[in-house]
């Protein structure tokens, strides 16, 4: 046993955190008035295509670098964060689909150019209901040999970027299918929505009749595979990002004087922010043990994937909000990050399926473990 | 003991009721010189109206849809402009009141500072006396109504050498005077609400706009901001305004998410704080009405209204779900007739961090809570003794320093 | 409007404080190994029919005091704050059956004797299930005329000390009724349960054909116009010892020292204490409503109950609790009166519908007044 | 990074294994001539022993049904004894050591007074030093064990004029010493647990008991109190022991409660905890296997696990409903196998409030961890500075005073 991460882990860790702290900023964001668009989105992504993030998952045979989620989450965590505004989960999840869904012409025509920084890939999963399981209003059927779907896609991540997007609709017997669906098409229309976490961009799509190829595999394998690796990545940004708050809070408690004392000689906030750490450290622990039994394809990684995102994200909306309140009136103003933090916890929790929601899998997946 | 407001055919409302109905659209100077503006002030600006005369007074106004005079300028009438009644000269009186009360001169008060915080008594505005004026530098922020107000009630420091409270002088400044800058806060909403940062830079004050003497400033202030005015503050989400938790049950009802458990329960809970809430307000009113002086139990009501408030509007946004996240939306229907900036649920829920930090923070509340009523040891502040140029010397603006430390 | 308590109430409230100050003592019960056996419950009912509280609530016609439950809540509140063991609630209940469910001649006989002090009543509704609003297994029907109950009933508060008892039990309709049965019948037997609040007496009735009146009121009206009562009166209960509570342990907080300082001055405590009083009051506030809202009759008045039960019961419990966090380990010991009140707030907390039950009424309750 | 524990077929396992089968029923000094008393001592006691074969041998321990030496004697064995190895002389290693790891003499932790509370640095037990022993007067209060106890480690001030924390010694009593009275703690559940009371009256203490030099008591107890065992501290919601958030989850489905939606979620959240509250008991203990120094992690681990474990057997209480207040009624069948003292759900519920009390207050470990993990500034203590004398001369037995104050 052995709960330490492996040098190549810290590695990949550490050459995330010089590369996002020296190349990505926040700056443009915290100018009030600031939206998704002043995110350099693109930029950004052209410098962490060239670190080759957006392969790390890809099998070696397809040009990718055939990690880990263990890997992933050294990279999510940095990217949680800073917060560092890109593609990059965007493209993940649609990247997830076809390595779980695509045969192998698939993969190697689609994932050889994302793993390349040619591709950008998305997943289209929710409706204007908001659930990411379905069900799918979008319709697909055949016209002459040639798949077609019709239907509003929304709550979409990185839509707007991505060139290729896979997109879930439902067939003629009404089941769920994943399809690639080009982006370029005049059928296609992607629209950005206007989502509170603006270093996060979120979008709907609107298909008449785009024509769309089927992924080969299962789609009854295909998603929950997707939804537990999708769980470990929003969970690691909860994670990370709830430990930052805590750093910049901790940091500014032994700062910050009033009444001649720091405010962290106070018990009110000294044990509000030891409450933090207990919830960072439980957090992180979780998520570790979730890309573990994701890297070894544990049969626990399911509950385990739940447990994370359940507990990260009452965790990290809990802390985004307390940290306010230990900053005080001026972490409530536009020109301090603590909002884009609070807007992230908040978004997080409720994309792939609020706390609540995985707690009642939690529930029957442990009825079963304990069986 | 009665739980009922006063009737329908009380002598005084139908006489207040009579007034408006004579008067359609009454000037705020004509509800200045009726007395209804400050029904609780001596004759002439009021009626030295008991409770519930002024109990009332607010509800015959609500009636006519007339916008209440203490909205209109509630820092002079719901705070400041009582102070000259008792240290103001008889000039400043004639110059500044009726103004002030007919909402003709709106103001504003200059108290809190970046560096200060809750830790008011620190600030760092300095107020030099030269010959018949005073030359005052320094910084605001916080301030409501800045952009709109004519007049500044200022707390700067007028004897460094003093200690930290001693030093403190108040001052009725002229806002559009040369060297004041008003500038707009965003809040992490992305609106601008009524919050601005106030520079000023070698502002002149002449010296008769004093107000009692130098070194006054901090009693003074403490006793506007203790000013708890007679009112029936409703139990909304936000400081008494925005949606109340009986909104909130019924939106639940509406959109059909009581029929879940968890929210049924959840639901429960904040309509039973919300109704025990508004009893409080009644008692408290019922207190005044029986000359109880107002106590600190202000500071109980705000310390269990404030949280109150977030849980309100934190429900009503978790039903939303993912398209809560997305700007403007709202998990309800619009209730008819509620237009106010908080009404806005999604407005309300993003403003909602600011409900246990303005006005006191919740940390200062549960001190005065359990010092004032409870009778624990005040807290200890080294920095209250000796003068405030030696135990205030080098701290940085906070504002920069804390944008330094977040690492923005 | 005037929520201040009028003289003769502060006069009823002040009599009672000094009573239950002078004669009663929770000594015996603080001592290791004490039961409810040891409370004194005889005699204290003695000098307490003294004072005519027994009384309080039966019309002056039946000689009774005639009191309305905002009188009812001023003595309530002391016995809440001593702890004070008695039959006093137990035979309230019954008394209040009997009230609302009997005919004149039956009031007549059985009020005009529980008002001289010369009656003890108590009220059976739960059984094994432990619900006071049913369903009752007990069975009640007629042999030649006369009424016999056979069934077991539980969680009868103060039964050993009733000679007449008001029996809630099925008819041959299924549907409940209230029967006055004597306790003295062989048919009837009465056992103390090992119920964990010592300051308060729990029994179980055995029915074996025990003789029975069947009291003349609709049963359908008398249940729900003594739920709001009993409500009340836990509820007053609640709130008064919620207060003492924080009254003893603000004082041991101002007066314990550690580290150099009364424990008061550290902020932990100094709020915990806070949030108290903001507990205390509110819980206050909700019962003095809900006793003007019964003695008005006023149709607010199911909601006002159970809003009081559901907010106070929680409190209570909280409050409690948190004393003995703040006692420290002292408070953990059996010769600190604080475990007394959490098995009190327990207790309470659990008899008449747990808050979560009450909550649901009261969104019931809300709905039809919003409506 | 893997979270498997070593193997069936590690070859330290079976050695271990070996052992136990050729004595299925080992006296204490056989197992702690064997080193399995205690592992990680230096040899004859130990085996020199890194943290996995410490496991390993708990692990074979409870497989061969062996009543773990440390639960035996866990002051000593825990605790106390090790001081013995770097401050103990060669005759007190000699007189004390093998007999306490062989659990022949118990030991007791005679630390706590009722005054001192959390502050044990404010200790009023004297031990008076005459001619070639101490004499010791005094009171110790939540003493385990006592009643069964051959020697007592005793913090006691043997320099009153000193601070604090800088007049205190320790030394080992004879519990058996004439002037030594063990009175048992009955709590508030109205069992008699393993606590007592113990009073000392001119107790006399030969000086070759001192253990290390006169003043270093302080420091000793300290370390003592921070040694953390390596071992697999089960989230139990008592210190590790008792009932399981998994088994609160397995038994709600038992009686069919994981039907109600409140139930469940709430039931959801604990079996998370808990399952976290697991993983971060088996990485501290991987630290240790990385050669990492025990930090104050432990003080995190303590800090989550009491609240959690109270929440654990309060919602198993709950479900009970009214039959929840009757003694000793259980909300399950039982647990197979199970029968700790803890391991019964309703005296777990009762006894729950000691958690947030014992081995350190909640409000204690929140500062530890905020101090010594987030660079919080320290409590401020004035009573440290100064003679112990002077600054704690009036204040009365907190027992009595309690006592008075809660009008009992």
């Amino acid at each position: 046993m052995n709960f330490a991460l492996d040098d190549d882990h810290r590695l990949l860790k550490d050459s995330a955190q010089t590369f996002l702290d020296e190349q990505i900023s926040l700056k443009p964001l915290i100018t009030p008035g600031a939206t998704v668009r002043d995110a350099n989105y693109a930029d950004n992504w052209v410098k962490i295509a060239q670190m080759g993030w957006q392969g790390l998952l890809i099998p070696e045979t397809y040009g990718g670098a055939g990690l880990s989620c263990l890997d992933l989450v050294m990279i999510v965590e940095e990217l949680g964060r800073t917060l560092a505004p890109s593609p990059f989960l965007g493209s993940l999840l649609g990247t997830l689909a076809v390595i779980k869904g695509g045969d192998a012409r698939q993969k190697e025509r689609v994932l050889t150019r994302v793993a390349a920084g040619e591709l950008t890939l998305a997943l289209a999963l929710a409706e204007d209901g908001g659930r990411e399981d379905g069900p799918d209003k979008a319709r697909a059927m055949q016209v002459g040999g040639v798949w077609r779907i019709t239907g509003e896609k929304a709550f979409v991540i990185d839509a707007a970027e991505a060139q290729t997007l896979v997109v879930a609709a439902a067939d003629e017997g009404g089941n769920r299918q994943f399809f690639l669906v080009e982006a370029g098409q005049s059928q296609v229309q992607v629209a950005i929505q206007p989502w509170r976490d603006v270093t996060r961009q979120v979008c709907t799509l609107s298909l008449d009749g785009a024509a769309a190829e089927p992924l080969a595999g299962d789609p009854g394998d295909v998603w929950p595979w997707v939804r537990d690796r999708a769980l470990l990545a929003l969970s690691a940004e909860n994670a990370a990002g709830l430990r930052h708050v805590l750093d910049i809070t901790a940091k500014y408690a032994r700062e910050r004087v009033a009444f001649g004392r720091p405010i962290g000689a106070y018990q009110a906030i000294k044990h509000a922010l030891a409450d933090m750490l207990g919830q960072a450290e439980c957090a992180r622990t979780s998520v570790l043990y979730a890309a573990w039994a994701l890297a070894q394809e544990d049969p626990r990684a399911p509950l385990a994937a739940a447990m994370a995102k359940a507990y990260s994200s009452d965790a990290y909306v809990e802390a985004a909000h307390r940290s306010i309140q230990i900053f005080g009136a001026i972490g409530f103003t536009w020109e301090m990050p603590n909002h884009l933090y609070l807007k992230r916890a908040r978004g997080n929790a409720e994309l792939f399926g609020a706390a609540r929601e995985h707690r009642e899998r939690v529930i029957d997946l442990a009825r079963a473990e304990l069986a | 003991m009665d739980f009922e407001l006063p009737g329908e055919d009380d002598p005084r409302r139908v006489e207040v009721r009579a007034w408006f109905e004579a008067r359609p659209r009454p000037t705020g100077r004509q509800l200045a010189e009726a007395g209804y503006a400050t029904p609780h002030w001596p004759k002439p600006w009021g009626l030295e109206a008991g409770p519930e005369l002024q109990l009332i007074i607010d509800e015959e106004m609500k009636r006519a849809q007339v916008s209440a005079p203490n909205l209109v300028n509630p820092v002079a009438i719901n705070n400041c402009a009582q102070s000259l009644l008792t240290h103001g000269t008889p000039a400043q009186r004639e110059r500044f009141l009726m103004p002030a009360i007919a909402g003709e001169e709106i103001w504003c008060m200059l108290f809190s500072e970046p560096a200060g915080g809750s830790d008011l008594g620190s600030l760092r505005t300095i107020a030099r006396r030269e010959g018949d004026h005073y030359v005052v530098n320094g910084q605001k922020i916080w301030t409501s109504l800045a952009h709109k107000s004519k007049i500044g009630v200022l707390v700067a420091r007028t004897d460094p050498s003093a200690p930290k409270h001693a030093g403190l002088s108040q001052f009725l400044i002229d806002i559009d005077s040369p060297g004041v800058t008003v500038r707009p806060i965003i809040d992490l909403s992305g609106h601008e609400n009524e919050y601005n940062e106030v520079f000023l830079q070698d502002v002149i004050v002449p010296a008769d706009r004093l107000v009692g003497q130098e070194g006054e400033g901090w009693a003074i202030s403490m006793r506007q901001l203790q000013t708890e005015r007679v009112a029936l503050s409703k139990p909304g989400a936000i400081w008494g305004a925005g949606p109340s938790a009986r909104e909130l049950v019924a939106g639940l009802d509406k959109i059909g998410a009581l029929t879940d458990p968890l929210v049924r329960d959840e639901a429960a809970k904040l309509y039973i704080e919300g109704e025990v809430l508004r009893l409080l307000a009644y008692r408290s009113l019922s207190d005044r009405m029986n000359a109880k002086a107002p106590g600190p139990e202000g500071a109980i009501r705000k310390m269990l209204a404030a949280p109150h408030g977030q849980r309100v509007v934190e429900l009503a946004k978790r039903v939303q779900g993912l398209s809560g996240m997305l700007e403007a939306e709202q998990p309800f229907p619009p209730t008819p007739g509620r237009k106010g900036l908080y009404d806005d649920w999604d407005y309300a829920f993003w403003f909602s961090p600011a409900v246990t930090l303005g006005v006191g923070t919740q940390e200062i509340l549960k001190n005065v809570v359990g010092e004032r009523m409870l009778g624990m040891p005040r807290e200890y502040d080294p920095s209250a003794v000796g003068p405030w140029n030696e135990t205030h010397g080098g701290t940085e603006p906070a504002k920069a320093a804390a944008k330094a430390e977040a690492g923005a």
